[in-house]
């Protein structure tokens, strides 16, 4: 069934009794050819790719709650590709050419609103490290601008522009191109097409156990809902990969954290663009309901609570008052957390694990809504075909043992 | 926000603290293999359950001390010196 | 018929003889001392008070609390303007300015309810199914517009906000009977208590009776010593029992003094044990067009009657699911307000028999329609298989049950279960470190709820275990309360309150206009989580957070699949349970005060002395000292040509200094520094570079011997506090046996720096101990002298690559040591120079600066330092990593000197290197780039991949769109053999 | 601007008065083992014994009169605090060569705020954590205004707030607001 405005006029005439499950909820079989754990973003963009791409469509997603409920449903909903190594850029401006077609492809509006994003800078090295971003972004293909302090004022009015201020704006790093989309829909319009092409999505059922053989090849997995079998397994679970690598026998360079993310109530539009301030720590922008939606750094302690410190939310939104003074009025209407799997270099993992027939896609840290689109591309790659896609050869584990890392946040500088 | 029981200065706010990530992890010689030291560095355990991780009281003491704490719950089940090994929790 | 005052002595929070205006939507009004907003304008009968948020459909006051959905306004004028505030919360003050939100051109006739036309084409998740061609971003603008409650004020908050930290042994949450009755046993029992009211004390349910027991218990709590903390609403507990929570000093819209007033004040309490006592919320009925102005909930009727004296109708027919209906009937019958029928949705069997004495009753009923769109004016009642039958009434209450406050104990990580016969989710258990007791545990008959939070004050004052609350519902028995009329039992409800196929919009969120066919629709498209069918609808996602809807949103969900409401469940409970200004949270972190700048000891005279300061870091520190109408570059371009020619004075202060003491104090810093520090003499010093474990390039700076046992460190002045943590994780963690002692002392001393071929002559003019002559104290050396008897650490070092002096002082004599140099300065024709002339003359030089030159990714031997690594066999941080692949591959990035081709184009800092113009392969960057005034052309420093190998090839250098070629050079650029440092 | 903290910065409020005393010599006493030679020496030099975890002490003379005041810092730091110079210096050349542990003057680094009157709690509730305030003989080291500060109350209704130098005008002007809405309940 098609999503348009016509198929809303016949659901307008019919009281809206004809349109059909999102996607479907079928018993699981006990045999597929791949199974994907986590139905997250990453997890159902790469069971869609599967079919899509490869035409493997005897897969099934394994969703411990419901799906888009971990990071998918928890971010701030920014896209953008605004990368320094041509490893990242290519990965991640693949990814937002993904997004720019995605509601077509899905059939499924995702309101990806393409309203740029600048990055701030507060002093003049700011901008010589802005410069460096720049050129190179321009050098991977990916168009970026420095902005004067006045472009930038121009394009978020309720900044702080005083020069006395805490953090004066002396311009920025713009990527027209980046915006937000809303997440849950991304996940939505990902599940629902991957059931039209016949993959099965399976709610509520948690991964217990692995199935291996003899040899250590896996042949599937033992949830909560008994035993499936499956030639091949991809890992796309975000902040759990360590408890599913630990059922698995390995272990990973990865270190689980909270993220916040919070929301004001909705008030009339005020901030039109996204604005990102690393050096007062936090970021903004405006939802299409009218809510502030704010983020910043992780809490700097292992954990697997979806809540955050209370004194974390208070430097956060010491931040943003900081850029935006007018928002001290605005009341906080909600504040929750996600559990982001980061790594040393910021950088993602997408290939084999130890375990042949075991592959796994994790690593995003606090970058992994934007990458939903390719994350899903190169993880369907490896499975259909054993081989990594091109995109995804730079980022595997095996570069914790050879030092060879693509250290993004490194690259933008230590603090000087 | 969590407290934290410094052993010197007593429970104070998560606030005052840094955490030092994964406790009682040997480091090996300049003669370990790319993948010992790698492993070394980067894998850990990540436990969704009691980890045993170490904490500095950067703004009391400046103490660094051990917590085993439950990533979950948050609850610390047990806070002991750096160089004690890790306690047996009930 | 319109609402209007009541007769004394109903209104018992109101003051008849003070008259207060206000305007609302540019109309005056008046109202009484001790009115809400809400109930001001329900007593000059405005019934419409705003828009729902996506069909714009009428809206009027709902309920008399926290919990309201809808009746939104903007409050307060210019600066102090506050959107979104609930019209139930603001008591009214003179010349108080309140607007409807989310109308235009005005609530009346609002442009946007056309939509309301098109309802049928928006059902839920609409736009998720169009939009999408030709593209979103033509319908995103209308659509933001149309959408946002309330408009910010645009200007920065003039109020203040203040954050206080407490603790107690016992925090009892809610000021109702359960909650005095904990406070006052947790406090006989010896324990600090403290309590919480989001309202007056005594709140809840009591606070306008008159309620003698509850005025007893609140003098014995005050006797006992609980600290009592009225309009203070608590909105989130976190880790370890923290309860912080929001206290009301100057409510909205109340324009004091002009300038700024403490508005409100955050309370971060820490616990042993918190009792939630919050009481419970009422659950609307659902039935056809329950969203027109004039459907209220049936206890807010009730309080506006008798605390406030305001009828909120005169003809009125009560909804009902629940006993309450029935007290609430008799309760306004008092006050002279005529109640035409309780329509009881529940079978005869369900009613208590003495329940209804003189007040019809219709039982087995429900509400068919409602007519009116701006108020009510009447509406239909269908008795279970009999006739419809009219009633003309002007309000509809609603008594559809109750719904547990359960947010604390969920947000604690507590369960819930459901009570079935009453039809709510009460706690399923205590939480850790907390218990629930009265209302918000489903304990609803006042001498059970009293009597159990009573135990509960006891045994958690005592460290024990909280009883379990004596959940009745429906069995409880109803204990007659002493002062006549008991708090309504949960008594028996029904589920589900709305007739299956009645036509016409069934509301379950009155702000996100959610219906049942929206809840089916969701459904029916297999969003069946309770999670999902919140982002899908938008149920429960609005500033009232779900309070009034979420219970009906699951309980419709659950009939649509089969389920039970236990199946569904409920989403979780997010802080803040009632949204909290931002600027409260940020509290005085406002302005200068968020993550404060460093100073210069010295900053008032460089500021006397015409320094333009920047931003290095948290340091404000003097760029250069322009002239009049001089650029900064300009400035800097004089300030090195001068310290080339004869010597300059620079302000270092901000350079990290660590003493390290101990026995084992030199071979700790062997196993810190890349090079040796060992080997040096006592007074000699060396550069030494610090890695991380990782290999990377983390800080640098000279390390000089003091003692045998005594070394003095300088680092940069942003790595200094991480290299005095990572000093002291390693003695800490590692090394735990060496005996260093590792004591920063940037603060201090400050450094005033003197450099220059004039230098020695300068400072021995102003009385330095000719013993610090250049031909008695070689390069790299530190001293311990004295001028006037004020201690130095002279230190020979330079960075600007002339003869240089660092002289470290008490701060406290920075400014005295400028003055005095600065006398002698006219003598050798020197100057003032900045940060900006340093990094001229660092750059000539081709000194790197850690974070600029390097990043998170560089390695010593990226910067030249691979053959100090080779000849150190020992072990030190770091170098393991250095022997990996990567560590090892000779196309890594390596720094470089570059020249442009036509000795004239400055190469901008970030360009990029690569055979041809973007997008190509780069092959690294411009990282430092200065016009040298001695030279009379551009130096630059820059990382190229197999740097080291490529001195003298010709490169391209690409910025925003520019192309220039550039030599590859070897730095240094200036006195290559050094001979000017060493004088 | 910065650094032009002069004796008058006194903020005066209900219950309540602070000021700065910028004539305080400070000194860190490092050693490895707190009642080892070290400690010795200290009690012979100094008079008192180094303080026990979160203690402090002052000398027997009055604050007026040259006494000292010992603060405990951490398990191997105490700090020494006095406003004679002259026994002052003596006292750091005294311990210069005590072995086993070593003195690092830190005059000019720290800035003291003397903060009297009988609502010193609530101010101290109002800058940090509800474990900042010492009790008389205490010295606890803690965050007040986002910045680490040692507070020590040597006498009644008198506690001293030390403070790194670069953050003294922010923890001033914190109070000074702090204390300009002391009066509203």
């Amino acid at each position: 069934m098609n999503y348009s405005v016509w198929s809303l006029l016949r659901g307008a005439l019919s009281g809206h009794r004809h349109w059909l499950p999102a996607w479907r909820t079928p018993t699981p079989k006990r045999t597929y050819d791949v199974l994907i754990v986590g139905g997250g973003g990453h997890g159902l963009a790469t069971a869609y790719y599967l079919a899509k791409n490869h035409g493997i469509s005897n897969v099934a997603v394994i969703e411990r709650g419901w799906i888009g409920g971990g990071n998918t449903g928890r971010n701030t909903t920014i896209v953008r590709s605004n990368y320094l190594y041509p490893q990242s850029a290519r990965l991640y401006d693949f990814s937002l050419k993904l997004y720019e077609g995605l509601s077509r492809a899905l059939n499924f509006n995702i309101m990806l609103s393409q309203r740029g994003l600048v990055a701030l800078a507060h002093s003049r090295h700011d901008l010589d490290s802005m410069s460096r971003w720049v050129n190179a972004m321009q050098m991977n293909g990916i168009a970026a601008e420095l902005l004067t302090r006045e472009q930038v004022g121009t394009l978020a009015p309720a900044l702080d522009m005083s020069l006395q201020a805490r953090f004066p704006v002396l311009g920025g790093l713009a990527q027209r191109r980046a915006g937000t989309a809303r997440h849950d829909a991304v996940a939505w319009g990902y599940a629902r097409a991957a059931s039209a092409l016949g993959v099965d999505i399976i709610q509520n059922c948690e991964v217990t156990g692995f199935v291996k053989r003899a040899d250590g090849r896996v042949l599937g997995l033992d949830t909560s809902g008994g035993r499936i079998l499956a030639d091949r397994v991809g890992i796309a679970a975000a902040g759990h990969s360590s408890v599913l690598a630990k059922l698995a026998g390995f272990r990973l360079p990865v270190t689980s954290y909270a993220l916040q993310a919070m929301v004001t109530e909705p008030i009339k539009p005020l901030l039109d663009t996204v604005i990102l301030s690393p050096g007062a720590g936090a970021y903004v922008s405006q939802s299409d309901k009218g809510e502030m939606v704010i983020g910043a750094g992780l809490d700097l302690f292992p954990s697997y609570a979806q809540r955050g410190s209370f004194a974390v939310t208070q430097g956060v939104l010491a931040a943003t008052l900081a850029l935006f003074p007018s928002f001290g009025r605005l009341r906080l209407l909600r504040q929750w957390a996600g559990i982001v799997d980061v790594v040393h270099d910021s950088s993602p993992i997408i290939g084999p694990t130890p375990v042949p027939g075991l592959y796994i896609n994790c690593g995003w840290g606090t970058g992994g809504f934007k990458a939903i689109p390719v994350g899903g591309w190169t993880l369907a790659h490896v499975l259909a075909t054993g081989a990594n896609h091109e995109l995804a050869e730079p980022f595997q584990l095996q570069r914790f043992i050879t030092g060879r890392f693509v250290d993004e946040a490194a690259a933008s500088g230590i603090a000087h | 926000m969590m407290q934290l029981n410094c052993p010197w200065c007593g429970p104070r706010d998560e606030n005052e603290f840094a955490c030092g990530g994964s406790s009682h992890i040997a480091r090996p010689g300049l003669a370990a293999s790319d993948q010992v030291w790698g492993e070394y560095l980067f894998f850990r355990d990540n436990p969704k359950g009691v980890h045993r991780e170490r904490w500095r009281h950067v703004q009391g003491c400046g103490q660094w001390f051990n917590v085993a704490r439950h990533t979950v719950t948050h609850e610390v089940l047990s806070v002991y010196a750096v160089t004690d090994a890790p306690p047996k929790l009930g | 018929m319109s609402a209007q005052r009541l007769k004394a002595p109903a209104g018992a929070w109101i003051d008849r003889s003070r008259r207060v205006t206000f305007t609302f939507n540019g109309v005056r009004l008046t109202g009484f001392q001790g009115d809400t907003l809400a109930a001001a304008l329900l007593a000059n009968d405005v019934r419409l008070v705003g828009r729902s948020f996506k069909l714009h459909r009428p809206r009027g006051i709902y309920s008399c609390g926290i919990e309201e959905p809808t009746g939104l306004v903007d409050v307060g004028r210019g600066a102090r303007r506050t959107a979104n505030v609930r019209a139930t919360l603001i008591p009214i003050h003179e010349n108080l300015v309140a607007q409807s939100v989310n109308c235009w051109p005005s609530v009346g006739w609002d442009l946007a309810a056309l939509i309301g036309g098109f309802a049928a084409l928006l059902p839920a998740g609409f736009y998720y199914k169009t939009f999408k061609w030709p593209s979103w971003h033509l319908f995103e603008p209308t659509i933001r517009r149309m959408a946002g409650l309330g408009r910010g004020s645009g200007q920065s908050d003039p109020d203040r906000y203040e954050e206080v930290a407490a603790e107690t042994d016992v925090l009892i949450v809610g000021g109702g009977v359960a909650g005095l009755s904990a406070a006052v046993a947790a406090a006989q029992a010896g324990a600090k208590t403290t309590l919480l009211a989001s309202g007056a004390i005594p709140g809840g349910a009591l606070g306008w009776r008159g309620d003698v027991e509850a005025t007893e218990l609140l003098e014995k709590a005050r006797r006992l010593g609980v600290r009592l903390h009225s309009r203070t609403m608590a909105f989130g507990i976190y880790d370890h029992n923290l309860v912080c929570a929001c206290e009301t000093i100057m409510p909205d819209g109340s324009d004091a003094a002009s300038g700024g007033v403490l508005r409100e004040r955050l309370w971060k309490i820490r616990a042993r044990a918190v009792i939630a006592a919050t009481g419970a919320f009422e659950r609307p009925m659902v039935f056809p067009d329950n969203d027109r102005p004039g459907v209220m909930l049936a206890g807010a009727a009730e309080k506006y009657a008798h605390a406030f004296g305001v009828a909120c109708g005169q003809r009125v027919v009560i909804a009902a699911n629940s006993d309450s209906a029935y007290a609430v009937a008799k309760s306004l019958r008092d006050v002279g307000v005529n109640v035409l029928a309780v329509v009881d949705r529940r079978p005869p069997a369900m009613i208590r028999a003495d329940s209804c004495d003189g007040v019809r009753a219709i039982a087995g009923a429900a509400i068919g329609s409602v007519s009116g769109t701006r108020a009510v004016r009447g509406c239909t009642v269908i008795p279970l298989g009999g006739k419809p039958e009219r009633l003309q009434c002007d309000l509809i209450l609603s008594a559809g049950g109750h719904a547990p406050t359960v947010h604390l104990h969920s947000q604690a990580g507590g369960k819930l279960r459901w009570l079935d016969e009453s039809a709510m989710f009460v706690p399923d258990g205590p939480a850790p470190g907390m218990a629930s007791v009265g209302a918000c545990a489903g304990v609803f008959s006042r001498g059970a709820a009293a009597d159990h939070a009573a135990e509960v004050g006891n045994a958690l004052a005592r460290g024990l275990a909280p009883p379990p609350a004596p959940i009745g519902g429906a069995s409880d028995e109803r204990v007659r309360g002493t002062m006549g009329r008991g708090v309504s039992g949960a008594g028996r409800s029904l589920p589900g309150t709305h007739v299956p196929g009645t036509p016409g919009k069934q509301f379950v969120d009155l702000q996100n206009d959610v219906t049942l066919d929206d809840v089916a629709l969701a459904a029916r498209e297999n969003y069946r989580s309770v999670e999902h069918l919140k982002r899908y609808t938008t149920t429960g996602m609005g500033t009232d957070q779900g309070k009034t809807s979420n219970i009906n949103a699951l309980v419709a969900m659950g009939e649509c699949t089969e389920r039970e409401p236990a199946q569904v469940g409920t989403t979780r409970f997010r802080p803040p349970f009632s949204p909290v200004t931002l600027g409260l949270i940020a509290g005085r972190r406002v302005g200068a005060l968020y993550r404060p700048r460093k100073h210069l000891p010295a900053h008032a005279w460089h500021e006397a002395h015409g320094a333009w300061f920047e931003d290095f870091g948290d340091w404000r520190r003097p760029a250069a000292y322009p002239l009049a109408g001089e650029s900064l570059e300009a400035a800097a371009q004089r300030e090195t040509a001068i310290v080339r020619k004869t010597a300059g004075l620079f302000d270092g202060s901000p350079l990290g200094k660590l003493e390290v003491f101990g026995p084992d104090a030199a071979r700790f810093l062997d196993l810190m520094y890349v090079g040796t520090m060992s080997t040096l003499a006592v007074g000699q010093a060396r550069y030494g570079l610090l890695l991380n474990e990782n290999g990377t390039v983390m800080d640098d700076g000279i390390v000089a011997r003091l003692g045998e046992q005594h070394y003095w460190l300088n680092t940069s002045s942003a790595g200094v506090d991480r290299t005095a943590a990572s000093f002291e994780e390693w003695l800490q963690c590692e090394y735990v046996d060496f005996k260093v002692a590792v004591t920063p002392v940037t603060s201090r001393w400050a450094n005033v720096t003197v450099a220059g071929p004039r230098a020695w002559d300068w400072l021995a003019a102003a009385g330095f101990d000719p013993a610090l002559a250049p031909d008695s104290m070689k390069h790299m050396t530190l001293r311990e002298s004295a001028l006037d008897g004020v201690p130095l650490r002279v230190l020979r070092a330079s960075f600007s690559g002339e003869l240089g002096y660092e002289v470290n002082l008490p701060a406290d004599h920075a400014s005295a040591l400028l003055e005095r140099l600065w006398a002698y300065a006219d003598r050798y024709g020197a100057a003032l120079y900045g940060v900006e002339a340093l990094q001229v003359m660092r750059v000539e030089k081709g000194y790197i600066h850690i974070g600029t030159d390097t990043d998170g990714t560089t390695l010593p031997g990226d910067i030249g330092f691979a053959r100090a690594m080779d000849r150190k066999a020992a072990e030190f941080v770091g170098r393991r990593s250095l022997l990996r692949p990567a560590a090892t591959d000779p196309d890594r990035l390596q720094l470089v000197g570059l020249t442009p081709a036509d000795g004239k184009t400055l190469l901008p800092v970030g360009a990029q290197i690569a055979a041809s113009p973007p997008p190509a392969l780069t092959e690294g960057h411009v990282t430092s780039s200065y016009l040298s005034p001695e030279l009379g052309r551009p130096v630059a420093l820059a990382m190229l991949t197999r740097g080291s190998q490529r001195t003298g090839e010709r490169v391209r250098v690409h910025h925003l769109g520019t192309t220039i070629e550039a030599d590859v050079v070897k730095p240094p650029f200036i006195d290559p053999a050094g001979k000017r440092v060493h004088g | 601007m910065a650094d032009t903290l002069t004796r008058e910065a006194t903020i005066e409020a209900d219950g309540l008065r602070v000021s700065v005393d910028l004539a305080v010599h400070i000194a860190s006493l490092r050693y490895f083992n707190a009642d080892g030679v070290f400690a010795a020496a200290v009690r012979s030099v100094v008079g008192m014994a180094l303080p026990g975890v979160l203690q402090a002490a002052m000398g027997p003379a009055s604050w007026g009169a040259g006494a000292f005041t010992l603060a405990w810092r951490s398990p191997t730091e105490t700090l020494l605090l006095g406003v004679d110079g002259e026994r002052f210096s003596n006292v750091v050349a005294a311990l210069a060569d005590a072995g086993e542990g070593c003195v690092v003057d830190q005059s000019g680094g720290f800035r003291v705020l003397r903060v009297c009157g009988e609502r010193v709690f609530d101010l101290l509730a109002r800058l940090g954590g509800s474990a900042s305030a010492p009790k008389i003989g205490e010295g606890r080291r803690s965050r007040l205004a986002d910045v680490t500060v040692l507070a020590l109350c040597v006498r009644p209704e008198e506690t001293l707030l030390i403070v790194d130098r670069v953050y003294a005008e922010h923890l001033l002007t914190w109070i000074r607001e702090t204390a300009a809405d002391f009066a509203t309940p």
